[in-house]
């Protein structure tokens, strides 16, 4: 698994190196040429979207396991590697972030405002989030981690609407405590693991007592947990979502936030599986109370961004149960599921920054009527919610199918009124829909143009990536499984 | 005679005592800041005369030479470039004065306390070399790091000085 | 009288009214004064064990000579803080220069 | 791709379910701008699927084993999600009828919908009902039904909302949806209960388990009851019957295609899918007649009381729907079948007239289509009366067949109840239905003007194009939200017969479908006749069991000529004189009024109420308060931190001074 071989053309690197040297050609661009910002930073996500694309296609499926692995021994003394490979799990996850990046600076097309230091916070963002995904040494996956946490606060202060300050400093605030708690987990891992590596498979190799597992796992849990939207750790993903700019929500709702299961699940169970085992009752019940509570609050919003922002919430919370499961369905359905509403917010949010860009409101009750005079616009954003209502078609579906069949084999009662708690999202997306989008034709928006096909693009993107993976889920099914079952069967 | 000397020293220790306390009391209190000085340059000399007492006329010279001779002068040529005399002396805070007083008298007796208390004991075979050529060759032998160390100090100080106040100069106007 | 805790009361002595003074005064000249003070009680007490205690009489003198010539250093560079600090605030009084508080 | 042209079969089936699909991409990607070449891919799609449709019953009739394809959609460690086509007599009638009713309903739409701005749109959500409608009808396992299942679920909040600049419309396409998920939720829950427990979902499969008594008594009741809440759900059975109604908010070929013939229809035909399954379990299938009986009655009585013509129509589906869910849950399979086929032709026919009348008089009240000259319209008249005889079941109609044959399976019930309520079920349906015709054939003379206007309708086409565009700057036809001054430029004739073709066609079935009979219960018991022991035997009891039931009828009819038709006819009909009683009908039993209060004060004022002050008040402002904690506790130390260097020192001495002296002194 863990062979050295450096043959091959390091792809993994390269993808990274996509974000990095974007960064590095935008910083370098003139003050004042904001238009080749703009195509710059298209080419270099584009490379990164068809590197990722390449990587998919040649990903043996068969085979399984760990490939492309990149590994080479960095800091001797401390045991850390300059290790990357891909697997089942975080194959799904870097398409994910390529195919977001790449609609992200599509939609923020019209941007013009410091063009040149908000692509370069992006860029720097993803080169992160690329880094989280494909590190397989702890060590490094902190770094990227904490290095895809920093720029979201200018992101959003800068760049920010509604009360950006707060939501901001509160995003911040709330993911720095959970880094926080991950830092001494992974240190603890690390003296406890007795080989000092902080290589994640020679640590699970070596293994650790209960004792270590259930507080190494907790920690994990919380800290990476925040992140994920954890129930009651939720409050900033919601204000900090509304607050930030377009792509910026786009990426950290579609992208960022699966970052955190991403951790819970490569770091959290490979690691400590009978902390896993411990707490899974605890995470089950989180989830679940996300879930439903995620859909009851969404109901009450008046806020498109909010709205989404709770749902969010409640659809982060199908991923902590699928995880909790701890069987190969579950966590199946939870990775499609992170992939699936990665797409889908990242849709949503889209959809709403072009209403929010030509109206200045996204206040439902200024709304209504939409649908009259920006069709497409409209169509985008409904095509969403009935991606978020689950219905069948559209890439969430099979994952909410699948964890909710475990869930109610695992956590029968937990696991019926998480279903039902569909029934909750099926009424508040519909509701918002509906006041949003139906209605008499409203005069205060008659002159806006519909999205143009430009413009439209990026949601073109997303919608044909959330009902190809719906018609054909098999396409990214069997690749997150020939990952899981081992996973699993290992636990 | 013996007792008359005896007397005499004794008079004279007391009356360098006094005027050192005199001079530092002085050099604190008034508000006038030539005054200060002024107690300054005489509790310093106070205490020259005290390392004579303590048997080192070598280090009471010094104590003239580097204190009085040039810290004193360099204070009033700050004084003089600051012109602090044509300022208002501003009136001094009460709770300020007794907290201060209050906090130094408890250093003090904690000090005094402390010298009081400990059971000095004299080393057990003392040499009786007190003379200025052994501190040379000694300052150029075993303290000869130290002694390079602190001519450094002196020139970064003075480079620093020269800095400090000509930058500074500089960069306000 | 010529015994040691006379020189280490009357060094306590000086040493705490060079202490009232840095603590109360608010001119800074006045506080680089009073600091000399301080430091000359401390040259008293190397002085007085040199005189009493010390094996070999030669070291408590050239530390009471370092002392000095650190006490130099330390009045160039302090006074000259105090003309740059002059300049700035046009005052030499301490409450004044208080751009750090929190 | 050759596997696919390696058997014709297969081809069909793929052709008949996937070109509506893409129809529906096309329209919805490309030729959104051209509405008239939308409406011809897709009716062209939708009559490929007709012809394949109809090849596949003609080919595999006489096959008496089940047909399956199937290939895997998703493997996902144990659980096994096929996809794929099982063509047995069932799946095969169904997917006809659904090809019919969809190609005469969008055929019938080119002259209904003419001119719609939406145009487009809406024939490329009727591709994608077709679509769901008909991958549903033939789904070889369960999953692959529900999926389909919830995206006719999909495609009937898109047609009922399809008007989405009226409010009404939207918040029933709202209602419709939230509704029918509820009972999804529970067929969902029924269906992961099967996976768990028996881990085969095919239809085949489970049937013969549960003949075959492989699966525990009580796994087959708990989960044939949690799907039949999908039934409740999609079929409007009590209490979530209140949807339907609403629904027809949407354009009436809609209302024709999805809420009567189609999509309600689905949950009827989910239980007869799995009926073996169901009758392998006596609790699912008594709680199952009790709640067929309880929407039937209720749904009769409020169609009494409304004067909305769509809406007597939808309360009448509901309450035949309940009729075939008594059938089926009484144990007649074919009965509830043949019913179920039967009422989706003459319920269908019912509608589309209907349309025609709103079409042509831009109202939905019967008093206003009557005081119009609702008679003078020939075809849509005489067909509507067909319809509505076949609704009461009179002899020779349709419906007089299939509901001879769910009586005759009521009074083989040891339980007499259920026949009595049928009866009084088949009372209750001639005396509505006649009432609405009645009220259109001879309405009240009140205003003398009306009957001019009743000729100058009809007679006076040229001048009716200007009297609809009258009407049209009236704000009248508005009220409708589609433009009235559509379609007309074409030729008035022109949209008149592509809606009269389809009644005519509708008619024409309902006349001689009945005569079927015996061919269709041969069809459909074929293979499985020994095991059902087949419906027949009646005896003597039947010629009584059909004098009482077509008496019911007829004395439905005379009561309401009695009331509303003959000559100085008060109209009022009796609920009039019993005010309480019509408030109760016309308010839904106030169903609907619990269900609201029921949303608004434990879900909107209750639930959603309290975890938002709680997300506002205790989260956040657990969190604000700890930061606004940390900031004053900030601010509180930093006076220690004044920039003060005296009294920074001063604490400093002092402290240590005092460590001193406690230790040294």
């Amino acid at each position: 698994m863990t062979s050295m071989e450096m043959a091959h053309f390091p792809i993994l690197t390269a993808i990274l190196m996509s974000t990095v040297l974007g960064l590095i050609v935008i910083m370098f661009i003139p003050d004042g040429r904001d238009k080749l910002v703009k195509q710059v930073s298209l080419v270099f996500s584009g490379i990164g979207l068809i590197l990722c694309l390449w990587l998919y296609h040649a990903y043996d499926v068969e085979k399984g396991g760990l490939q492309f692995v990149e590994r080479t021994l960095w800091v001797k003394s401390l045991g850390i590697y300059w290790f990357m490979g891909v697997d089942g799990i975080n194959l799904p996850m870097l398409l994910l972030t390529a195919v977001v990046l790449f609609t992200g600076v599509l939609t923020m097309w019209e941007l013009e405002n410091r063009v040149k230091e908000f692509f370069a916070f992006t860029f720097l963002l993803v080169a992160g989030v690329y880094g989280v995904f494909m590190s397989m040494d702890l060590f490094w996956i902190f770094v990227w981690y904490d290095v895809s946490l920093f720029p979201m606060y200018p992101l959003i202060a800068i760049w920010g609407g509604t009360r950006k300050e707060y939501g901001g400093m509160k995003l911040t605030l709330y993911l720095l405590a959970g880094s926080v708690l991950i830092l001494p987990g992974i240190i603890y891992l690390w003296a406890e693991g007795g080989a000092h590596t902080f290589d994640l498979f020679e640590l699970a190799r070596g293994g650790f007592s209960p004792q270590v597992q259930n507080i190494a796992f907790l920690m994990l849990y919380l800290g990476f947990g925040v992140l994920a939207g954890v129930w009651p750790f939720h409050t900033w993903s919601p204000v900090g979502h509304v607050a930030a700019p377009t792509a910026v929500s786009m990426i950290h709702a579609g992208v960022l936030m699966k970052l955190g299961a991403y951790g819970i699940l490569r770091l959290g169970m490979t690691l400590c599986p009978e902390g896993l085992v411990y707490w899974a009752d605890l995470m089950a019940l989180l989830a679940t109370v996300g879930i439903v509570y995620g859909a009851f609050v969404g109901l009450a919003q008046t806020d498109l961004k909010y709205v989404i922002g709770y749902s969010s919430v409640s659809h982060m919370g199908i991923v902590g149960l699928g995880l909790s499961t701890m069987t190969v369905n579950g966590i199946n359905g939870a990775v499609f599921q992170m992939f699936a509403h990665g797409v889908m917010t990242a849709l949503f949010f889209s959809a709403v920054g072009y209403i929010y860009d030509k109206t200045h409101t996204k206040m439902i009750p200024d709304l209504g009527g939409l649908s009259k005079t920006m069709p497409v616009a409209s169509a985008f954003f409904i095509i969403a919610a009935f991606a978020g209502i689950g219905v069948p078609c559209m890439a969430s579906f099979w994952a909410e199918l699948l964890v909710f069949i475990s869930a109610v084999q695992t956590y029968p009662v937990r696991g019926i009124f998480a279903v039902l708690g569909l029934v909750v999202s099926a009424l508040f997306m519909l509701r918002v829909v509906m006041s949003t989008f139906y209605g008499e034709k409203n005069e205060r928006w008659a002159h806006i143009p519909d999205v143009p096909m430009s413009l439209a693009t990026p949601r073109i993107i997303l919608v044909g990536v959330i009902v190809f993976f719906g018609l054909f889920p098999r396409m990214i099914l069997d690749v997150i499984q020939s990952a899981v079952i081992p996973f699993v069967s290992s636990l | 005679m013996n007792f008359m000397t005896e007397a005499m020293a004794q008079a004279a220790f007391w009356i360098v005592v006094g005027l050192t306390l005199a001079g530092a009391v002085i050099a604190v209190f008034p508000r006038n800041i030539v005054y200060n000085v002024l107690g300054l340059v005489l509790a310093l000399t106070g205490v020259a005369g005290l390392y004579v007492f303590l048997g080192s006329m070598f280090i009471g010279l010094m104590q003239l030479l580097i204190y009085v001779g040039a810290i004193c002068v360099a204070i009033v040529f700050a004084i003089m470039l600051s012109r602090p005399l044509h300022l208002e002396v501003p009136q001094r805070k009460l709770p300020k004065v007794l907290l201060a007083a209050m906090a130094s008298c408890l250093f003090a007796i904690a000090l005094i306390g402390v010298s009081l208390r400990t059971a000095w004991k004299p080393a057990a075979e003392r040499g009786t070399d007190w003379s200025v050529a052994t501190i040379g060759e000694l300052l150029l032998t075993r303290y000869d790091l130290v002694f390079e160390v602190i001519s450094l100090v002196l020139l970064v100080a003075i480079l620093g000085a020269i800095v400090t106040a000509g930058f500074s100069r500089r960069l306000t106007s | 009288m010529n015994t040691l805790s006379t020189y280490l009361i009357i060094a306590a002595l000086l040493f705490g009214l060079g202490l009232l003074g840095v603590l109360q005064r608010r001119n800074l000249i006045g506080m680089l004064i009073s600091i000399e003070l301080m430091l000359n009680g401390a040259n008293i007490n190397f002085m007085a064990f040199n005189r009493f205690l010390a094996p070999e009489p030669a070291v408590g003198q050239i530390i009471t000579l370092f002392v000095m010539g650190l006490a130099a250093a330390e009045a160039a560079i302090g006074l000259s803080i105090i003309l740059a600090l002059f300049r700035k605030f046009r005052s030499i009084n301490v409450e004044r220069a208080q751009q750090m508080r929190g | 791709m050759s596997w696919l042209f390696k058997d014709p079969v297969l081809l069909a089936a793929v052709l008949c379910t996937w070109l509506p699909f893409l129809s529906m991409a096309v329209i919805l990607i490309f030729t959104r701008h051209k509405p008239q070449l939308s409406s011809y891919i897709s009716i062209g799609a939708v009559s490929t699927s007709l012809i394949c449709a109809l090849y596949l019953l003609i080919k595999l009739v006489h096959v008496g084993e089940p047909v399956e394809y199937r290939t895997a959609w998703l493997i996902a460690d144990d659980i096994i999600i096929p996809f794929g086509y099982l063509f047995d007599p069932l799946s095969l009638l169904m997917l006809l009828i659904v090809a019919v009713i969809s190609f005469l309903v969008q055929v019938y739409s080119l002259g209904y919908m003419a001119g719609d701005p939406g145009f487009s749109r809406y024939y490329a959500f009727q591709s994608l009902f077709a679509w769901a409608m008909m991958d549903m009808v033939i789904a070889p396992g369960m999953l692959q039904l529900y999926i389909f299942w919830e995206l006719v679920g999909l495609a009937s909040y898109l047609l009922i909302g399809f008007y989405y600049e009226k409010w009404s419309a939207g918040q029933a396409g709202k209602k419709a949806f939230v509704m029918t998920r509820l009972g999804d939720i529970g067929f969902f829950l029924g269906l992961i209960l099967l996976v768990l427990g028996f881990g085969d979902l095919g239809i085949v499969a489970m049937n013969e388990a549960a003949q075959a008594q492989a699966i525990p008594s009580y796994l087959i009741t708990a989960s044939a009851l949690l799907i039949f809440c999908g039934v409740i759900g999609k079929s409007a059975q009590f209490p979530l019957l209140t949807w339907l109604p609403d629904a027809m908010e949407g354009p009436t070929p809609v209302s024709a295609l999805l809420h009567s013939a189609t999509m309600v229809a689905a949950g009827v035909y989910m239980f007869s899918r799995i009926f073996p399954f169901f009758a392998a379990s006596p609790t699912a299938m008594a709680i199952a007649l009790a709640i067929g009986t309880i929407t039937m009655l209720l749904s009769s009585t409020m169609a009494m009381a409304t004067y909305d013509i769509k809406q007597v129509w939808a309360y009448s589906t509901v309450s035949q729907l309940g009729f075939m869910v008594m059938g089926l849950a009484a144990g007649g399979y074919f009965a509830g079948v043949f019913h179920l086929t039967t009422h989706a032709g003459f319920k269908a026919l019912l509608f589309l007239c209907s349309g025609v009348f709103i079409h042509e008089y831009h109202s939905n009240d019967m008093r206003d289509i009557g005081k119009g000259g609702g008679r003078s319209l020939k075809i849509p008249m005489v067909c509507m009366t067909v319809g509505a005889l076949a609704l009461s079941g009179v002899f020779p109609f349709s419906g007089f067949f299939s509901k001879e044959a769910i009586m005759g399976v009521l009074a083989a019930y040891p339980n007499k109840i259920w026949l009595l309520a049928g009866l009084l079920g088949a009372l209750m349906t001639a005396y509505y239905s006649f009432r609405l015709i009645f009220m259109i054939l001879f309405p009240k003379k009140v205003d003398a003007t009306m009957p001019h206007d009743a000729v100058h309708y009809h007679q006076e086409k040229d001048d009716k194009i200007q009297i609809d565009h009258e009407e049209a700057a009236a704000g009248h036809g508005a009220a409708h939200g589609h433009g009235s001054s559509h379609g007309h430029e074409e030729g008035h004739g022109n949209v008149f017969w592509y809606m009269a073709w389809p009644l005519i066609i509708l008619t024409t079935i309902t006349l001689v479908l009945g005569f079927f009979q015996h061919s269709l219960e041969g069809f459909l018991l074929g293979h499985a006749a020994d095991a059902h022991g087949g419906e027949g035997g009646h005896g003597a009891g039947h010629y009584a069991l059909l004098i009482a039931a077509v008496s019911m009828g007829l004395a439905g009819i005379a009561w309401a000529y009695y009331e509303f038709g003959r000559k100085g006819a008060s109209q009022e009909g009796f609920l009039a004189r019993l005010p309480k009683t019509q408030a109760l009908f016309a308010n839904r039993w106030y169903i609907d009024r619990f269900l609201r209060r029921f949303l608004d004060r434990a879900i909107y004022g209750g639930l959603t109420n309290v975890f938002t002050r709680n997300d506002r008040r205790v989260i956040d402002g657990g969190i604000d308060g700890f930061c606004l904690f940390t900031i004053g506790s900030g601010r509180l130390f930093s006076f220690l931190q004044s920039g003060m260097l005296q009294y920074n020192l001063l604490v400093m001495v002092a402290a240590v001074g005092l460590v001193v002296l406690y230790f040294v002194v």
